[in-house]
């Protein structure tokens, strides 16, 4: 029998491993995946939820962000593309035309 | 120390493995494969938590078709290990302890919360028709919406991916 | 059964479906090249042992003994990681086939099967998306423009193909209301006015069936859609730089998923052990897994003649079918299936 | 039950004239410019007298409800019509002479180039005039008020390509605002005590209540605001000073507006308030003495004027002190018989002085005219009827009111009196000063056609078709100008006072409204008697007021001789004489030449610390350093902040990231926090 709360701190580790990743790869396809690992801990809590509270609906929950997550890889890979063919790099610190 | 608890730790081993090699990983690939690992394990902490359907869906969907699509863009782009920068230091500098105490403390806090119920094996049997039931009755508008959504993210990509010059090239 | 038994009973089982599956591959391979060569007008193998039936063990020596070398400027740890992916995934997907009703030995059912989850179909399904990873990453890690071509090109053509699959399934998954592959076996028991067999294919699930079989082709990178590893074009795509046991690997894993997609043909459309039963006991508890085995041997035999008889597609053909033609024809059967049994 | 009289038609009629010539008759031909607005003007007037011809089935008040307007909790104003004897004496006054002076135009402002404009604005003003008298309630009458207010100005400032035209009419609107404003204020009080604006809630539940000899309280205030009001409208001190520059306007509208109507509503507003201020002694007095003031002020300054139509003006201004001071006294059926009757004759001279004006072809300064009496007898003749009516010569209409107000006044205290009777003399002499100064003695502008048309653009330019040297006005202009010749001749005869063997008609057809409502409690003594002789002239009245009103009256007839006589000798026998005096005593003479410098007054306390003190604090000060500053200092500030904070918006990805991640990280603390405590 595992307690509710183990899962709860996984998926927080998993989150928190996310942010980290959005805040210290350069790579931008890096951070898109770790946009995706911090979605997967918010899953993992979600299912964790639901099997504790007994409610179905937050594995539902699960497939609307797995359904956001594709989306958000398809159009975020294109801009990796597109970014890619313009700047000709995937260094984040590099892509900063917006700077003053 | 049940049967289950090992399996939870398992499973959780590769899951916190994997993240540490994303983060740890130079080159994109090999983050993308730990990632990989970390949705496979995370399928089995799901099978573990009696939700058979979306361990799978989990499998096909996330491992199987998006991170698919992220080893696929790299081997596109031909991604290159990444570089340090000043700001990448000073990011890591910075972000790594801010990480660690934000998920300690809320570990902590978590821990020191939560009661002692525990979640059984196949504790709520997620069995695919009530899920369909779910899905396809309460949740119908959702649904819906998500698919318009997905439909607009393929036009985007479509639109985003494709060569301006090709474009050019249709014109004249 | 206690615990002990079914660690025991499972350990068992797998390594017989191993040693099994394996055998099959090498033979798989044997047999088309016999037939393949009978095709084109030549013997095939006959050195070897009768009817060069012993071929397959000298390749696998051959295989094995042969210097195993990793070109420089390759990635390696992919490099070798990318061979086992592919030959684990296709073996895992084995697990979940059942190739028989359950028999009863020393007192226990066993049933015919690794293990029955009541996702069998999903589990295969994903594994087999995971498959990709094998063909693609070798086809990068090599870093070889020939293998890099290989591997975006399996890439793309599995993931497309992939949709079609899934999509051609769920006729069937609608029918028989389960992911379990033994239930939907069990589905397609019985017959449609005395003498036309209840199997998925004769109970409205042709075109699905035809879908599935273009897509599963592909998902198997097998003629006419084996464009990774187009000779011609690209000297062999993704395994151009693998020698050896690695590409050995690769063979096994390819002949490996082209069984899995037999068996899951038999399966799903049709009717799996089902057939005409008769004779002692004995012989009705071992008749099915004959009917199973011989439906899959139907298939694999398909698959080699396609081989020898169809050209390879050009890529864009490749995906402009599997888009703009598959894709839509597999809604549209999903959808007038929907119809059918809602109606 | 009453008869359905429909009302609301006679105002509306002349808006509808209005609004039809001011929108189609740019287009449209003099002549149907002419039609509609004469055909809607006369209409109001046939109304009116088939109003009258019914009169006497009405039960009196006659309530008229159109539709509600302002409903407000128990609060409500209507669009409603309210008709008594005053309201009708109002009503047939406007639409009568109103009617006569639409006719008069047409020949006056014939060549006018914008004819149609003229009338649709006299139009406009006959609405709102005819609103005001017809009003049911305070508001209504309010914007009517207001609307009168508007035509004046308009009208006034008719040739505003004219500065001092344009001047003349803002100079009206802003003096008269400030009346208006004591007004609003008033019917604020009284919303606010009682209620209610309709005349027979307010006066109902004021009817009750002593009056206020203690001291001044409510009602006095309300009804010093209502006179403030009065003053502003009908041009009393201290708010006189817009009314001689109105004369900038055409002639008839200083006929229509600025003699016979608009002026009087100050005297009608006040008499219809009556109730309020029979309970209010010291508002009374006030209303008197003002009224005195500005009798006896604008006489003297009349005196001394050579412009003709100032002369009038400044006359008109102090007949109006007549009529305050005859409602001053309580004697309000007297006010308004002098309101009636001065309309008459008052419109008449107006009238009779534009003919001449007409006539010399523009020219308004007495001392370039003279020796007309044969060029252009009709208007000599008319204007002879009118100067002896307001001259007070006995048998004419305004000697019967204005020996009325003599003698109520005399009762409520001999100093009105005197005062009133000093103006008496005044006013026949200016009146017979102007008379001889016009008709008599040699012409003494240029005969030359030619000039005349030069000095038409700085004056009315009505003179554009070229006559040929002095000449008399057409028909259209004679023919209205005899109706109120005959009209100030016999108009008197309706309010014949007892004491010359008539029985005051005009007071008796009046007595329902005034009389009745004086307040119950004794000590209000003074109000009281002034009310009594009223019951006394309709019947058996003592001897003894008979024959000291007989005194009176030969008293006042005898100073209205005096001026007559002096003016006779000054201005005809030797007409030098008049500027040796004023080169003798020019220090007066100049301050009554200049109307004791009261504009300039005004200026020098008012107007120049204003446009001061608005130039120097509120535009410079306020607008500059505080408004516009606030503005810069605003729109500086933010550039300031955001030079600061752009530099978060490094366009580096990441540090959004750290951004984004500090905020949640914040957040999360805070509900760690909360939780854990």
């Amino acid at each position: 029998m595992v307690p509710l709360s183990y899962y709860l701190v996984l998926s927080g580790f998993l989150f928190a491993c996310g942010v980290a990743g959005f805040l210290i790869k350069r790579n931008i396809i890096t951070i898109f995946m770790s946009i995706e690992l911090m979605l997967n801990g918010v899953n993992l809590s979600f299912v964790a939820f639901a099997a504790h509270w007994h409610a179905l609906s937050g594995q539902v929950f699960v497939f609307f962000v797995m359904v956001v997550a594709a989306a958000e890889a398809a159009v975020g890979l294109a801009i990796i593309i597109a970014v890619y063919r313009t700047r000709g790099t995937l260094n984040v610190d590099q892509v900063n035309l917006l700077k003053l | 120390m049940s049967f289950h608890l090992i399996l939870f730790l398992a499973f959780g081993a590769v899951c916190v493995g994997g993240a540490v090699n994303l983060l740890a990983q130079r080159h994109p690939i090999n983050s993308a494969l730990s990632l990989i690992a970390v949705m496979a394990a995370l399928a089995g902490e799901y099978l573990l938590l009696g939700a058979e359907f979306v361990a799978a869906v989990q499998v096909i969907v996330y491992a199987g078709a998006i991170m698919v699509l992220f080893v696929f863009v790299i081997m596109l782009l031909n991604a290159a290990e990444e570089e340090e920068t000043r700001g990448s230091r000073v990011a890591f500098l910075l972000g790594v302890p801010g990480v660690l105490t934000g998920s300690v403390l809320t570990a902590w806090v978590v821990l020191r919360h939560s009661g002692t119920e525990a979640v059984a094996i196949g504790a709520l049997p997620g069995h695919p028709t009530d899920i369909a039931q779910l899905l396809f009755h309460d949740f119908l508008l959702p649904f819906e919406v998500t698919s318009v959504l997905i439909l607009i993210a393929i036009m985007g990509a479509v639109v985003l991916a494709s060569k301006p010059e090709s474009t050019a090239r249709k014109v004249d | 059964m206690s615990v002990g038994v079914f660690i025991l009973v499972s350990v068992i089982k797998s390594l017989v479906v191993l040693i099994v599956l394996l055998t099959a591959v090498a033979y798989t391979v044997w047999l088309e090249r016999k037939i393949v060569g009978r095709m084109q007008n030549r013997w095939g193998p006959t050195r070897v042992g009768p009817f060069g039936l012993l071929q397959p063990a000298a390749d696998g020596l051959k295989f094995l003994f042969k210097e195993d070398l990793t070109p420089p400027h390759v990635y390696k740890p992919l490099f070798l990681a990318a061979p086992m992916m592919a030959v684990i995934f296709a073996l895992t997907s084995i697990s979940v086939i059942p190739f028989g009703n359950s028999i009863t030995l020393f007192g226990y059912s066993i049933p015919l099967q690794i293990t029955d989850v009541n996702i069998g179909l999903l589990l295969i399904l994903g594994v087999t998306s995971m498959g990709v990873y094998g063909v693609a990453l070798a086809g990068w890690s090599s870093n070889n423009k020939y293998s890099l071509l290989g591997g975006l090109r399996a890439g793309a053509q599995m993931v497309s193909y992939e949709i079609a699959l899934g999509l051609s399934l769920v006729g069937v998954l609608i029918q028989s209301g389960s992911f379990s592959l033994r239930a939907i076996v069990d589905a397609q028991g019985g017959r449609f006015l005395g003498f036309i067999p209840r199997w998925n294919i004769f109970h409205w699930q042709f075109v699905g069936f035809f879908i599935y079989l273009m897509a599963a082709y592909a998902e198997t990178n097998r003629i006419p859609f084996d464009l990774p590893e187009a000779e011609t074009e690209l000297v062999a795509g993704y395994h151009t730089e693998y020698s050896s046991m690695k590409f050995a690997m690769f063979f096994m894993a390819e002949y490996a998923n082209m069984i899995t997609v037999a068996c899951l043909a038999t399966l799903l459309f049709f009717g799996g052990w089902h057939g005409p039963l008769a004779g002692p006991p004995l012989m009705r508890a071992l008749l099915p897994v004959f009917w199973f085995v011989a439906k899959v041997f139907c298939f694999l035999f398909l698959y080699i003649w396609v081989r020898g008889t169809l050209p390879r597609f050009r890529y864009d053909q490749l995906m402009s079918f599997g888009w703009k033609f598959l894709l839509p024809l597999a809604i549209a059967n999903l959808m007038v299936t929907a119809i059918v049994v809602a109606w | 039950m009453n008869p359905m009289l429909n009302l609301w038609l006679i105002p509306v009629l002349p808006l509808a004239g209005a609004a039809i010539n001011g929108f189609l008759g740019k287009r449209s031909s003099r002549h149907a410019v002419t039609t509609i607005a004469l055909f809607f003007s006369g209409a109001a007037f046939a109304m009116a007298l088939s109003v009258v011809a019914r009169f006497s089935s009405l039960t009196l008040p006659y309530h008229e409800y159109l539709a509600h307007w302002i409903r407000s909790g128990t609060f409500r104003v209507d669009f409603a019509f309210y008709l008594d004897q005053l309201s009708l004496v109002m009503l047939l006054v406007v639409t009568g002479v109103g009617f006569l002076i639409h006719i008069y135009s047409v020949g006056y402002m014939w060549d006018d180039p914008s004819y149609y404009r003229f009338f649709s604005y006299l139009n406009l003003f006959m609405f709102f005039m005819l609103t005001l008298v017809l009003a049911s309630n305070y508001l209504l009458m309010f914007i009517g008020w207001e609307g009168v207010g508007l035509a004046s100005y308009l009208l006034i400032g008719f040739w505003f390509t004219k500065d001092s035209a344009a001047a003349a009419g803002k100079k009206a609107f802003i003096v008269n605002r400030i009346g208006d404003f004591g007004f609003l204020i008033a019917l604020f009080l009284l919303i606010k005590h009682f209620g209610s604006l309709n005349f027979d809630q307010v006066f109902q539940s004021i009817t009750p209540l002593g009056a206020e000899t203690a001291g001044a309280g409510l009602l006095t205030t309300i009804g010093i605001l209502l006179m403030v009001g009065a003053c502003g409208k009908s041009a009393q001190i201290p708010l006189y000073i817009w009314l001689p520059d109105a004369m900038e306007g055409p002639t008839p509208v200083s006929a229509l507006i600025h003699a016979a109507t608009m002026v009087t509503a100050g005297v009608y507003m006040v008499s219809r308030s009556h109730v309020i201020f029979e309970r209010a002694p010291i508002a009374l007095t006030v209303v008197a003495i003002i009224g005195t003031l500005t009798a006896f002020f604008a006489a003297t300054i009349g005196v001394a004027q050579t412009d003709i139509k100032k002369v009038l003006a400044y006359s008109t201004i102090s007949q109006l002190g007549y009529m305050f001071m005859a409602c001053g006294v309580g004697a309000f059926s007297a006010g308004i018989f002098h309101l009636m009757t001065h309309a008459f004759f008052k419109g008449l001279l107006f009238l009779a002085a534009g003919s001449v004006i007409h006539a010399v072809g523009g020219e308004q300064d007495m001392r370039k005219m003279g020796g007309l009496r044969t060029r252009i007898p009709w208007t000599f003749w008319t204007m002879t009827a009118g100067t002896l009516a307001i001259a007070g010569i006995p048998g004419l209409a305004g000697f019967f009111s204005k020996d009325e107000i003599l003698w109520r006044s005399y009762q409520a205290s001999w100093a009105y009196w005197l005062v009133g009777l000093v103006t008496a003399f005044l006013t026949s002499f200016y009146m017979f000063r102007l008379w001889f100064m016009t008709f008599f003695g040699e012409y003494r502008g240029e005969a030359d056609a030619g000039h005349g048309h030069a000095n038409h653009s700085a004056h009315d330019r009505h003179g554009d078709h070229g006559h040929g040297g002095i000449h008399e006005s057409p028909k259209v202009m004679v023919v209205p100008l005899a109706i109120l010749a005959v009209l100030s001749v016999i108009g008197g005869y309706v309010g014949v006072p007892g004491s010359l063997g008539g029985n005051n008609q005009f007071d008796k057809f009046l007595g329902p409204v005034f009389h009745g409502s004086a307040p119950a409690n004794a000590q209000n003594a003074a109000v009281g008697e002034k009310a009594a002789p009223e019951e006394e002239t309709e019947g058996n009245e003592p001897k003894k007021a008979a024959s000291t009103e007989l005194m009176f009256t030969a008293i006042s007839v005898v100073v209205a001789l005096l001026g007559f006589g002096l003016a006779w000798q000054l201005y005809y026998r030797n007409p030098q004489l008049p500027d040796k005096i004023a080169a003798s005593m020019s220090g007066a003479y100049q301050t009554l030449l200049h109307k004791y410098y009261v504009d300039e007054l005004y200026g020098a306390l008012f107007v120049k610390p204003l446009i001061d003190g608005s130039t120097r604090i509120l535009w410079q000060g306020v607008d500059r350093k505080i408004i516009d500053a606030a503005v810069n200092d605003a729109g500086d500030g933010a550039k300031l902040v955001s030079d600061i904070v752009r530099h978060m918006q490094s366009g580096n990805i990441r540090s959004y990231a750290g951004w984004v991640a500090a905020g949640s990280a914040v957040v999360i603390a805070f509900m760690i926090w909360m939780g854990v405590r």
